[in-house]
Order: C-alpha cells, then structure tokens, then sequence
C-alpha cells in the first residue's frame, strides 16, 4: 500500500498554523489495520484541510503515553487515541483535553473527558463473528479461538462477545470467561484461547499445536487481523484447508482471498479507513468552532461504524472498495 | 571529567538541533516531560552501571520491571493490601531477586547473561502466570503515592517544577557517586571489575561486592518499575518493561561504562539515559522524522557516539604521543 | 665490521615511542649465523620492543631491518615468520583450550584436501615436546598444564617453526634449573645446525654459560656489546646499570625467634594423598625448591587459603587461621606475592596508589564504608619511598611500570599491612638485577624485623643463597629439610628430582 | 561428545515426560512440526554460536530476522523484483551487514555487544521505514520458493516426510562442524575466542576470523528470516523476529557454548534449540499448564540445565580427587 502524503507539516512549523488545524491520530500499537486507518487520516487531510500526523507506540502503553505527552508539547489541536488501558488511562486523555480536542477511536475511554468516540461496538462485533460460526457448524463441535493477546480490551470484548453467542447467553459485555477454561455447553465444546503476543512465527504455531492437540477439531476463530492469514497457512500445511472451518476478523488480503477460495467462512471487517477518515474530520471540525450536533455526532457521543459480516457472497464487491480507499485501484 | 564531556556534548549538540527544529521543544511542559522520563531510565541506567561496573550485565532489568510494575497495582488494588506492606514485598522481592543473581553466579558460578537471561524470561512469565494476564491499573485510586512519579516540587520564585522522579534520581545518584567513588565498597567494585583475582587475593571478598552490585541493580529495577507503574498508571504482564533493559544497558555504555568492566561515573550515565529519552521527544517533534524510523535513529546514535568517542580517544592518544615524544 | 654474507639479522637506526616513553631510540645491531646473542638490560630497557618489532607484532617509528642484508618491512607475525624470524614470547601465549599439538602448530596447520591433518600434528608434536623434555600426550589440553610446562609448550611451539632466528624472551622465567637443562641442550643444537639464537634472560649465570655474544641495552639506548671471552657477571652488570652491584644477596646474621606459621599436614587437591607439615620462625626465611610442577605454588595458595585445601591446619602464633579465605588468612597477619603478578597481584589499569591500598582499606574504613583516601595516601606514599619505586606519580597505572616496579608494587601493598608470615612465589621472576637486588634487601630486612619468609623459587642460586633453611618438594611433598650448612647443588637436585625417595 | 551429553538427556527428558502426558505428542504431525520449528531455530543458533565461540555476542540477529522477512515479501509482491534477483540482494544484505559488523569490532575496536545492540534498534528501524510498517506477505503465492520451508522429503517406505528446514539445517550443520573442527578457520576461531594476543601472535590474521563469524552469524540469521517468513507467510516489521536473538543465544548457551569464548559443539547447539521449541509445545500440549506462564517455564529449564551442567562438572572433579587421593 501506499501511505505517503503531501500534507506532512513542513519542518519547524509546529501546527499551530491559524487556518489549518493540526491533527494527530495515535493508534494502540503498530500493525496493517492501522496503516489503513492512516491512508484514511491522510485522505481526510487533504479533505478538510488539516496537517495529519499518525503515532503508532511500538512499546505498549508507556510509550502511547509518551507520545500523547509529546503532542501536547507540540500544541496539536486534536487528538485521536485508540487507548490501550482506558480504565486507567483517563487522567492521560483529561490532561490532553485540558489542551486540545480529544476523541477516542477503535477502543472507547467511556469515563474519560473525550468528546465523542468513533468505532464499533467490540462485544456486538464478537457476537456478529458468533452468528457466523453457528451459520458455519450447524452441527456444532470443537471450536478454538487465536487472539494477539487478550489484556486488549477490544480482544477481551470480541472474545465474550463470541463465546457469549454461540452459546445463546444473553448480551451482557461485562461478563468474562477465563482466558484457559475448556467451555463445553450443549453442541459447542470451546476448547480455549491462544495467544501470541503478537509473535507471529508463535501463532502460526498456536494454530500448528492446536490442530495436533484436538484431532477433531471443526472450528478455528482469528480475532486479530493477522491471526487468520496464520491459521490458513498452517491449515493449508496440514491438509485442512476447507475441512477445518475458519472464522475470521478484519480484512487482510490472505483472509478475503480465503472467502473467495472458500477456505475461509467469514468475517467481521471493522472500517479502519473510516475511523481514520472520521476523526479527522471530527476534529478538524471541532478545532474550527463547530460543535458534536453540527458534525453529526449522536447525542450519546457515539460515532457508530458499523462493523460488516462479509461472506462469499459480498467479499469481491467489498474488496473493490478496500482497494479504492488505500488508492490501490 | 573528561569522560562524560563526550555524552554531555552529544546531548547537547540534540538538545540544540531539536530546539531549532521544534520551538516547542523548550517549553517548560516539554522540559518537565523529559525530565521525568529521563529520571526513569535513568533511575534502571544507574542500576545497569553497577553491575556493569563489575564486569557483569543484568538482562533481567525490563522484566523487573514488569513484575515490580504489575504486581504493586495488583496487591494494592486486586489483593488489597496497604500500601506499607506493599511496598515492603515490593522492595523485599526485588532485594532478593538481586540476591539470587548474585549468589548463582559467584557460588555456582554461572555467567552472568546466562542468569539474567533467565531471569528475563522467568520474572514475565511468573508475572503473566501471578496476574493471569489481566492489566493491572490504580483505576484512579493512590493519588497520593503517585505523587512519587506525578508529582512535583515547585521551584520558589517560579512557576517551573523538578518532576518528582527527578528528585529521587538525585538522591539514588548521590548516593550511587558516593558509595562508587568514596566508599571501600566502590572502590573494591571498580576493582573486581578489572581483575576478579587479584582483588580476591587481596582479601577483598569479591563474591559479596558481585552480589551487593547485583542487588542494587535488582533493587533500582524494582524502583523504576514502581516509579513507571505510577507513572503510567496502568501495566500489561506482556510488554511493560520490554526491551528496558537495553535501554538501560545502552545508557550506561553511552555514559562510558565499558563491558569489559571496572570503568563507568554515575554521571555520565544518567546523561548517556538522558540522551535516548531526548532522541526519542525529538522524533515526536520533529515533523519531518517520520516516527517509525525511531529506532533506527536511536541505534544511529548510539553508535555514533561511540565511534566518535573512539576515534577522539584514539586522536587525544597520538597527539600525547607526538608531544611527548618531541 | 661484519659482511653481509656474515649477518643474519641486522636493525639499523631502530626508534620506538610510546605514549610517553621512547622505548627504542636509535638503536643498531646485528646477529650472526650460528651464534647465540644474548641482550641483556634492565626492566623497561626496551629489549621485548625490539623483539617485538623483529616479530612483526609491532613496527618500528623509525630504522630498518635487514635480512640476509637485504632491506625488509616485517609487517605482520605472518611476514616474520617467512623470514624465518621466530619468537617466544616473555608472557605465555597460548590458546588453553585447546591441546598441546594444536598451540604447537597454531597458525601453521598442516592440511589435507583443505581438512586439518590431525595425525601429522600428533606425530610431530611429539617430536619437538620431546625436544625440549616434555613426555605428554599432544592431545593433553593446555589448561591442564602449569605455567611452567606450558612455558615449555611455547618453546616446542617456537622449535617447530624450524627458523633460522629464533628469539627466545626470557624463556626460563618459569622454569627451575633442571628443566632450563633441557633448554639449553636444544639450543646448543640450534647453534650447531646455525640457526640464530637471540636469548633474553634477566639470569646472568645462563647467559655466561650460552652467549657468544652480549648486547646491552640501557633505556632504550644501546650501551655496547661483549664478546665471548668479555662476557662475566661484573662485565655484564656495570654495562646495565651503570655501577657496580657488589653484596648481590644482602644477608646478615640475625636472631632467629619462635615459630610463627605453622603448617599441620597440608594435602591440596592436587595432590591429596600427600601431605606436607613444616614451621617457619619469626625472622626466619625459608626457600621451597622444586622442579616446575612440584607443588610449590599448590602448597602457598592453600596455605593463604586461594585454594580450599582438601584436609590440614594452618596456624600463625598459633591461633588456627580458618583456611577458607584470603581475608582470613590476611587478618591472621599473612601475606601473599602470587606467582604471576599481572592476573593475580595487581589491577594493571589501576595506579600504584590504588594498588597499593587495596588490602589496608578495610582496615581503615569509616562508618558505611567510608573510605580513607588519607591513609591511602600515606600508605602509598610511604611504600613508594621505602620501595624505592620509580615513577612519575603515584596514580600512574601499573601497566606502564617495568617489571620490576611491578612487583615492588605487588610487595609494598603487603608490606603495608605489616605481616608476620610473608609467602613469596618466584619473588624475582622476570625482574632485573637491579631490582632484584632492591627486593633481596627487602627481604632481609623484614626477616630482621621478625618477618616470617617462606618463598618459592626456581633459581638455584637465588634459593641457595637467600635462604635461611631449604624445603625441597618433589610431586606434592616435601622430600627433604635442609640447613644451611647443608646447601648443595647436587642434594637438592636429588632431592626435587625424587631420585632418593 | 561428553560435552552434548547434558543437553540431549535435557531433551530426552522433556519429550518422555511430554509423551506421558500428552497422547498427542509423538503424532506424525506433531513431530514434523517440531522438526522445522527446532530446525528454523537451529540455523539461529548456530549462527549465534560461531560468534559466541570468538567470545563475541551478536544481538542483532532478531532484527536480522526481521529485515529479511520483511524485505523478501516487499521485494517480491510489493516491488515485483523476480526471485533470483531479490535471493542476491538479501545475500548480499545479510553479507554486507556480518561484515560492517565484523569490521566496526576489529577495526574500531568496539565491543561487540554495544555494535549489535545498535544493530538490533537500527535493522528494525530501517525495515519500518523501508515496509512503512505494513504487513509484508506472499498473499497466497511464490508456492515453489515457500517449499523451502513447507516442503517436505518423504522419506522411503513411510507416509513420514522430513520438513525441509530440517534438510536445510542438516546441511549447514554439516558444513558448520566440518568448518569449527576440521578447518583452521575453525580451529582459529577457538584459539581467538579463549586467547585473541595469542593468536594473533601466532601471525593468524584474527581480525579477518572475527570478520568471518559475524558474517556466518548475520548470513545464517538472513538465511533464517528467510526460512520464517517463507514458513510463517507474512511479517509485520513491528514485531516480527522480536527476542529471536536471545532465544538464538539461549540455544547456543544451552547447547555448551560458554559466553567466555572457545567452547562450543554445533551439534549441542541445535539439541539446545529443539529443547526450547519443545518446551514451548509441551506447553501447548500439556492442558494444566497454563500457557501463559511459558516464559517462565523456559527460564526455569534453562536455570536448571546449566545449573545441573555445573553440578555435575563439579562432582566430576571431585571424583577424579578423589581418584587420584587412593
Ligand atoms: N604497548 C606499550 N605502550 C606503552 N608503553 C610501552 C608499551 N610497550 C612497552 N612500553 C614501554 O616501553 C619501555 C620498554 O619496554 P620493554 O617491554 O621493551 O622492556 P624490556 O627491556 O623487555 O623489560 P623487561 O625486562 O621488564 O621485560 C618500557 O618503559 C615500557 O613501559
Ligand atoms: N609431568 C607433568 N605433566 C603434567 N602435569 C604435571 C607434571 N608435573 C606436574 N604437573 C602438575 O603440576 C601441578 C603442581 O603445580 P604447582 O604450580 O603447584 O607447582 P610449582 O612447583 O609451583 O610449579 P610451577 O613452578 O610450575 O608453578 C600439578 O597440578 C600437577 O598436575
Ligand atoms: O486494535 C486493533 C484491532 O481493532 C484490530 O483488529 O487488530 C489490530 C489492533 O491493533
Ligand atoms: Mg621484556
Ligand atoms: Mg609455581
């Protein structure tokens, strides 16, 4: 993909010009989803007429903090945060409000004093994800899920949100099931949670083990975007590519063609592109005197973009529109 | 003296360049950010010297870390012990876990990286295991002894304040210069650092020293990871701490602290600490770095500084020659 | 004054700075076919920079060096040894981990089809150890061997170069006289078969005894040679030194007290079926003779407790001393100049100040540890003065000492702490005369004060004349007392060779 | 061989213990997969230990890893360069990096922990901002040249198939012993590891020896990043490789290399390497082990091996006392 831009702020000139607002989008570590995201801050950029800077911490959560510390020492005008840790990182955002416009984006910081969050809801996108497992194993079975790790909260979400499904519990995103419990219920037997940390060469082998740990395995659900492309490569190794069936999430190129080949069921797609794109504009907007109601922002503070099932049936017409936004096409 | 003129010229040299670059660089907000980071890193640095100072090297430092900077937030808010308590375990933990280092590698005299490696891997894990990979946060709560990492004290007459960490890396610096530079223990430190034998043929038992820099580099994780998590507020078992280690190490090998042992001032390595946070603000705000690039500018640095360290060294060392010598 | 056709080696002109010092300055020399040309100076005089500059290892700032009277530029140890210019090295230089045979043919491995040819290096390891009287096994690991017999590796190292110079830095540094024996056949052989000899040695009876020729150098001056029939003690001295050095081995009468150092059947790990018991008195010097390998160094680290010895009792005025430790061992009032005193008597980047505080400063310390740099201070300086040590300043680094201010240095921090047993290994290796001299009269004069000397060495004639009362080892015991009156070559040869036992 | 004994009883160990308790373990599937895991780590390793045998470290390898997984997609999908070409360049990359690393040790003198570890911050920088952090995968494609670390050789008469990392590590490992035992490069190379002076004054050019480790170590961490990412299928330059090089090390350590220099089996070596990766299966495997306390469960064993190492080195001495006592 393609991800340089024209609008990056000349040296020295430190965003505080009076016309143009500057915008900076930090994300909550450093993967391709969020190099979706950025094409769509850099679109929105030139769109709205705002200098755009995008941060993705590579250490953890002392360095998101560092890097919101660092931006409001630039003067920046407004602030777009994916928190990793929002239960405690409230002071955080409410010292960078006290400076700028702060929005959260991807994962919500509801106790903090940002303006208004831009996202999906991680517990019905988990669910949604559910629905297509039930779709896929009408029989039900054995069904193990891959996460990069699970302190996340929108991992932690995700997860509940599809144990919370398939097993016909009612909607409560509170609830949390122990990451190593084997959860049998009725015709579904959850035979864990593996993590990697987002080790790759680990979480192909989490797929590897796996397979050689539960022969009869039906089922193998990736929450992170990068765990789908690892099952299917570890499926395709042993010869299970179709006869294990593969939920995924988000929209790497290996999972869609997976939909298209028929290794892979479904997904759930976020629109990284449009969380970049919104908070953009959110906060240019802001930045230039307009309030929540005049950006169309719901009264709850909730900018919902809403996460998408994509099947065989609708995946070419939506990789199309992938590959427009990242200016592939 | 002469040794920390390198550093200090080179973080002054980015300190200038980025203040050119950036004309928020010296606002006081920006100041008091670094000086706080600094003080932690620098804070581990010290610690790292130590054990480098004798010719040894601590990797376990990012995972002491981790475990310090879980595991308080945890038995304050998850177990709901008090904070004397906690902080006793705390310090308990981290005084023994130096012990242990120390001990395996003179009784059992196992190399130092082997130990420490371990220690890297064991002390996350154990973390991991102790906290079930939940975050562990103060969730608003503790104000008062986040004050050791939030606060500040203010300078009469302005309204600038020295970040608490701050005061506290003056303290543990003081005291490191003082007991490196005029206590016997020190002394026998740069020593063993040198030559483990003779220093053990002169009666010096070397084994309780190796231990003794082992335990305060154990001890100054376990403070910087507290200082971090009460600064950060929040710490994931998984990469809190990560990779600290060599931040640290870099410092004090940045602050002149050879490997091979017995050589390093506490000075210059709460400098050589300060220059990899300084780089670091620098590629934040300067636009035109791209932020990704990070590392490699750091390792750029560092080896840098290095090479020009060398080639002055080896400069400074013709010239003697070819003074003396006319 | 000679042909080309006559020299071998010639340098010309030759000057060597360091930082600091002019190590080399202007000096020519030439070495002849078939002869054996000893250089002799004092420590620091620059006779190892020369070798060094003739090895390769280090270039020359200014000169030339002839070969066969051509002009050549010896760039590298690889380029000397085209040359035929092969040298042993003052300090060991051997890789030990790995064995014998393959240190002897290290940088000249024979191969074949691009794979090492171990059977060659066996069979002709064992050709050159014999040479020099080693019956080991090639396949016997370096570290497995002490100092002495690895001094000895070195030698059939140098041997299997089949050189035509072969230089020899202080070859017998370690080695008592029998094994120095051996040496002096092969190079006799070597001067038959006219390869070129140039042999360093601090040891004027060897030089006497081998040199066709002397070449004196005096900070880093030539200061003239001597022919075969010039070549005597006094010839030698005066040229190095620039006086005369009479009453060599400064012993006077003095009263000899109560045993002070008790040892009570000793058995190190090296020998653990032997044990050895024996007393030193107060004021009363003792020489431990042996060949190289006896256990002399063995018995010093156990009794000063470097080494854990496997059972016996150490006492000093009899107050049993917990064999454990140094500490314990400093405290109960002992002292010990270990046989090597680069890796283990002195921190060599360290000054003369540091080094000599080292031991006092627990003695000293002040509340947490406080140290007191006044005393150190007032140690050292008192050392240096009393040690006659010569240097710019006291923080100089040891390093930058000569050899013989290197192990004053190792002496004066002990003498600081004013001991009652002073253990002394090999107290004069590698330390000229002068020096030599200097440390003679120390010795004396702490065995005056009360001092118990117990000292290791393998110079027949330094023990011979020294002591007061002889111990002669022989594989980990003692096999005989001698009394002064009973010194003699010959008894102690037999003795260490176990050849009555 | 006495030297390889303690490691391979280590792994015997461990796979007997995880064969009881888990029934999955010796399947045919189980076992191909820890082949080419072991194997993929084994070639770290061994590059690892030939720079630890000159007494040097190399802490870049893990961003080694990453710069060539990342850039052998990127130059193939990305950049659309044909394989040959892209093969030469990553070869002629990891070369050229052994080299600069080699030259910076034994020219300018400096340690090698400090030039690797600006390696490890610069490779990684570099490769982000080379990929500008995007995922770099094969996207389904280049199936021929991902056999390489997918393919299998089925061997005679059995449905059984060697993974060909396994093939590719045995060749190296070959070459690796015929080079350590039976050349003067290798001999060279443990000579200068225990005593640099005394090499160097046996007119060995150890300057050029030292050179030749770190481009076997950086071409085998080039050869290995390759070998993941053709595995793996995609690498994202932010984490991929991370703490390769401490497990690359671990193996090299584990296996009998001494950190000190001179020692070292390449055969012990890769046993070290393949008992890490069972381990990590066993974790997996095993259902009451909790998996995310593996960290800690590889630090354990590591302590407990070179522990036991030591133990029994320590009583074999005192049996050969005790041998010549009688
Ligand atoms: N690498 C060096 N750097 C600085 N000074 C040196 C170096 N090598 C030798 N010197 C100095 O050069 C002078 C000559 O030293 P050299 O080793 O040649 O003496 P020597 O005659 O061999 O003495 P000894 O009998 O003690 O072996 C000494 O002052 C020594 O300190
Ligand atoms: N012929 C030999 N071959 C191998 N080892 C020997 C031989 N003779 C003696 N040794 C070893 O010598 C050691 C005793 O050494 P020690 O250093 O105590 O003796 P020393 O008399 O001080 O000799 P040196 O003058 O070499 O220091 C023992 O470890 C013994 O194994
Ligand atoms: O938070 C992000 C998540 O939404 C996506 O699925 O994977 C990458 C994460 O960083
Ligand atoms: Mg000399
Ligand atoms: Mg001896």
């Amino acid at each position: 993909g393609c991800s340089s831009s024209s609008t990056d702020s000349k040296p020295g000139t430190a965003g505080v010009t009076a016309d143009r607002p500057s915008v900076a989008y930090v994300t909550n570590g450093v993967a391709s989803f969020w190099v979706i995201a950025e094409s769509g801050v850099r679109q929105a950029g030139e769109e709205f007429g705002a200098d755009v800077d995008v941060l993705m911490p590579a250490e953890g959560i002392g360095d998101q903090k560092r890097m919101i510390e660092d931006l409001i020492t630039k003067g920046t005008d407004g602030i777009a945060i994916s928190p990793i840790d929002p239960d405690n990182q409230t002071e955080l955002i409410n010292e960078a409000a006290k400076y700028s416009h702060v929005i959260t984006h991807d994962s919500d910081a509801p106790a903090s004093n940002r303006e208004c969050y831009i996202g999906m809801d991680n517990y019905l996108a988990g669910r949604m994800c559910g629905q297509l497992i039930a779709e896929a194993l009408p029989d039900g079975g054995k069904v193990a899920i891959f996460v990069g790790r699970l302190e996340q909260d929108n991992a932690r979400r995700r997860r509940q949100g599809v144990i919370d499904e398939i097993l016909g519990r009612s909607e409560d995103s509170s609830r949390f099931d122990p990451p190593d419990a084997e959860i049998k219920e009725g015709k579904w037997h959850l035979v864990g949670t593996f993590t990697d940390q987002f080790d790759r060469a680990q979480g192909k082998a989490n797929a590897e083990d796996a397979m050689s740990r539960h022969s009869d395995l039906v089922c193998m659900v990736g929450l992170f975007a990068y765990n789908p492309p690892l099952m299917l490569e570890a499926l395709g190794q042993a010869g299970k590519l179709g006869k294990i069936k593969v939920i995924a999430f988000d929209e790497a190129d290996e999972t869609l063609k997976g939909i298209v080949d028929g290794h892979v069921h479904g997904t759930i797609v976020q629109n990284p592109f449009e969380y970049g794109r919104q908070s953009v504009r959110v906060l240019a907007g802001l930045t230039q005197g307009k309030s929540l109601a005049e950006l169309e922002i719901p009264e709850n503070g909730f900018l919902n973009i809403p996460a998408r099932q994509i099947r065989r049936d609708n995946v070419d017409e939506y990789w199309a529109e992938l590959k427009k936004n990242l200016g592939e096409e | 003296m002469k040794k920390i003129l390198g550093i200090l010229g080179l973080l002054i040299f980015i300190c200038v360049m980025t203040a050119l670059m950036s004309d928020r660089f010296l606002t006081q907000y920006n100041i008091e950010n670094l000086l706080r980071r600094s003080a932690l890193f620098g804070i581990l640095s010290i610690g790292a010297a130590f054990v480098i100072i004798t010719a040894g090297i601590d990797l376990s430092i990012g995972s002491m870390v981790c475990l310090v900077g879980c595991l308080l937030p945890w038995m304050l808010v998850d177990q709901g012990f008090s904070v004397p308590v906690t902080l006793a375990i705390v310090a308990a933990l981290s005084i023994g876990i130096g012990i242990l280092h120390g001990t395996l590698i003179t009784k059992l005299k196992l190399q130092p990286f082997v130990v420490t490696l371990c220690g890297l891997l064991f002390y996350r894990g154990l973390t991991r295991g102790i906290v079930q990979d939940q975050t562990q946060g103060f969730k608003g709560d503790y104000q008062s002894l986040r004050w050791l990492s939030q606060g500040q004290i203010s300078l009469p007459g302005t309204d600038f304040g020295i970040p608490m960490p701050c005061v506290i890396l003056l303290v543990i610096a003081v005291l490191a210069i003082l007991l490196l530079n005029f206590t016997v223990y020190g002394r026998y430190m740069l020593a063993l650092g040198r030559n483990e034998t003779a220093t053990r043929l002169s009666g010096i038992n070397t084994d309780r020293i190796t231990v003794l820099a082992y335990v305060i580099c154990a001890g100054l994780s376990g403070l910087g990871g507290m200082l971090f998590v009460l600064d950060v507020g929040s710490a994931q078992p998984v990469d809190f701490g990560n990779f600290y280690e060599l931040y640290a190490i870099a410092g004090a090998v940045l602050g002149g602290c050879s490997l091979r042992g017995g050589e390093g001032t506490i000075i210059g390595v709460v400098i050589g600490a300060a220059v990899m946070q300084v780089l670091k603000n620098t590629i934040t705000l300067v636009d035109w770095i791209p932020t990704n690039i990070e590392y490699a500018v750091i390792g750029a640095v560092i080896l840098g500084g290095v090479v020009a360290d060398e080639a002055v060294k080896r400069y400074a060392a013709k010239r003697a020659a070819a003074g003396r010598a006319t | 004054m000679t042909g080309p056709s006559e020299t071998r080696l010639e340098v010309r002109n030759i000057t060597k700075r360091f930082a600091g010092v002019t190590a080399l300055a202007d000096v020519s020399l030439d070495f002849r076919p078939g002869e054996v040309h000893a250089v002799i100076g004092e420590n620091g005089a620059g006779k190892s920079t020369m070798m060094k500059i003739l090895a390769g290892v280090q270039p020359p700032d200014e000169g030339q060096v002839l070969v066969d009277g051509q002009p050549v530029v010896i760039d590298s140890v690889e380029t000397a040894l085209d040359q035929g210019i092969a040298l042993i090295h003052q300090e060991l230089n051997l890789a030990d981990n790995l064995d014998v045979g393959a240190n002897i043919f290290l940088g000249r491995e024979p191969t074949r089809f691009g794979l090492i040819d171990f059977r060659r290096i066996e069979n002709e390891s064992r050709k050159f150890l014999s040479m020099v009287g080693l019956e080991i096994e090639p396949r016997t690991l370096v570290r497995d061997l002490t100092i002495g017999l690895q001094q000895l590796v070195e030698i059939a190292k140098a041997l299997s170069v089949d050189a035509g110079v072969l230089i020899m830095d202080e070859p017998t540094s370690s080695l008592s006289q029998h094994e120095a024996e051996a040496l002096f056949k092969v190079i006799e052989n070597l001067r038959g078969r006219g390869v070129t000899v140039i042999y360093i040695s601090h040891r004027l009876r060897e030089i006497q005894r081998l040199a066709d020729r002397v070449s004196v150098l005096r900070d880093g001056q030539n200061a003239g040679g001597l022919q075969r029939d010039e070549i005597n003690h006094d010839a030698m001295v005066s040229r190095m030194v620039g006086r005369d050095i009479s009453q060599f081995y400064a012993r006077t009468e003095h009263p000899i007290g109560t045993p002070v150092l008790r040892v009570n059947g000793l058995r190190t790990l090296m020998w653990p079926k032997h044990s050895s018991s024996f007393e030193i008195r107060a004021g009363e010097m003792v020489g431990l003779a042996g060949l190289v390998g006896a256990g002399r160094t063995e018995t010093l680290r156990a009794i000063f407790g470097v080494d854990r010895p496997v059972a016996g009792t150490v006492s000093v005025d009899g107050v049993t001393v917990a064999p454990m430790n140094c500490r314990g061992a400093i405290d109960a009032g002992m002292a010990l100049v270990p046989e090597d005193r680069k890796t283990e008597g002195l921190i060599l980047e360290s000054g003369i100040r540091t080094n000599v505080g080292l031991p006092g400063l627990a003695r000293h310390q002040g509340f947490g540890g406080w140290m007191n740099r006044h005393q150190e201070r007032v140690d050292s300086d008192k050392m240096i003065a009393e040690m006659n040590i010569k240097a710019a300043n006291d923080r100089l680094a040891v390093q930058f000492l000569s050899g013989g201010n290197q192990q004053k240095v190792v002496i004066g921090k002990w003498l600081s702490m004013n001991p009652k047993v002073l253990l002394m290994d090999e107290p004069t290796r590698g330390v000229d005369i002068g020096a030599k001299q200097e440390i003679y009269r120390l010795m004396e004069e702490l065995a005056q004060r009360g001092v118990a000397i117990l000292f290791v060495s393998s110079e027949m004639e330094e023990v011979m004349s020294m002591s007061d009362r002889m111990l002669v080892m022989h594989e980990g015991r003692i096999t005989g007392e001698l009394t002064r009156d009973r010194f003699d070559e010959e008894t102690i040869m037999q003795l260490a060779t176990g050849s009555n036992s």
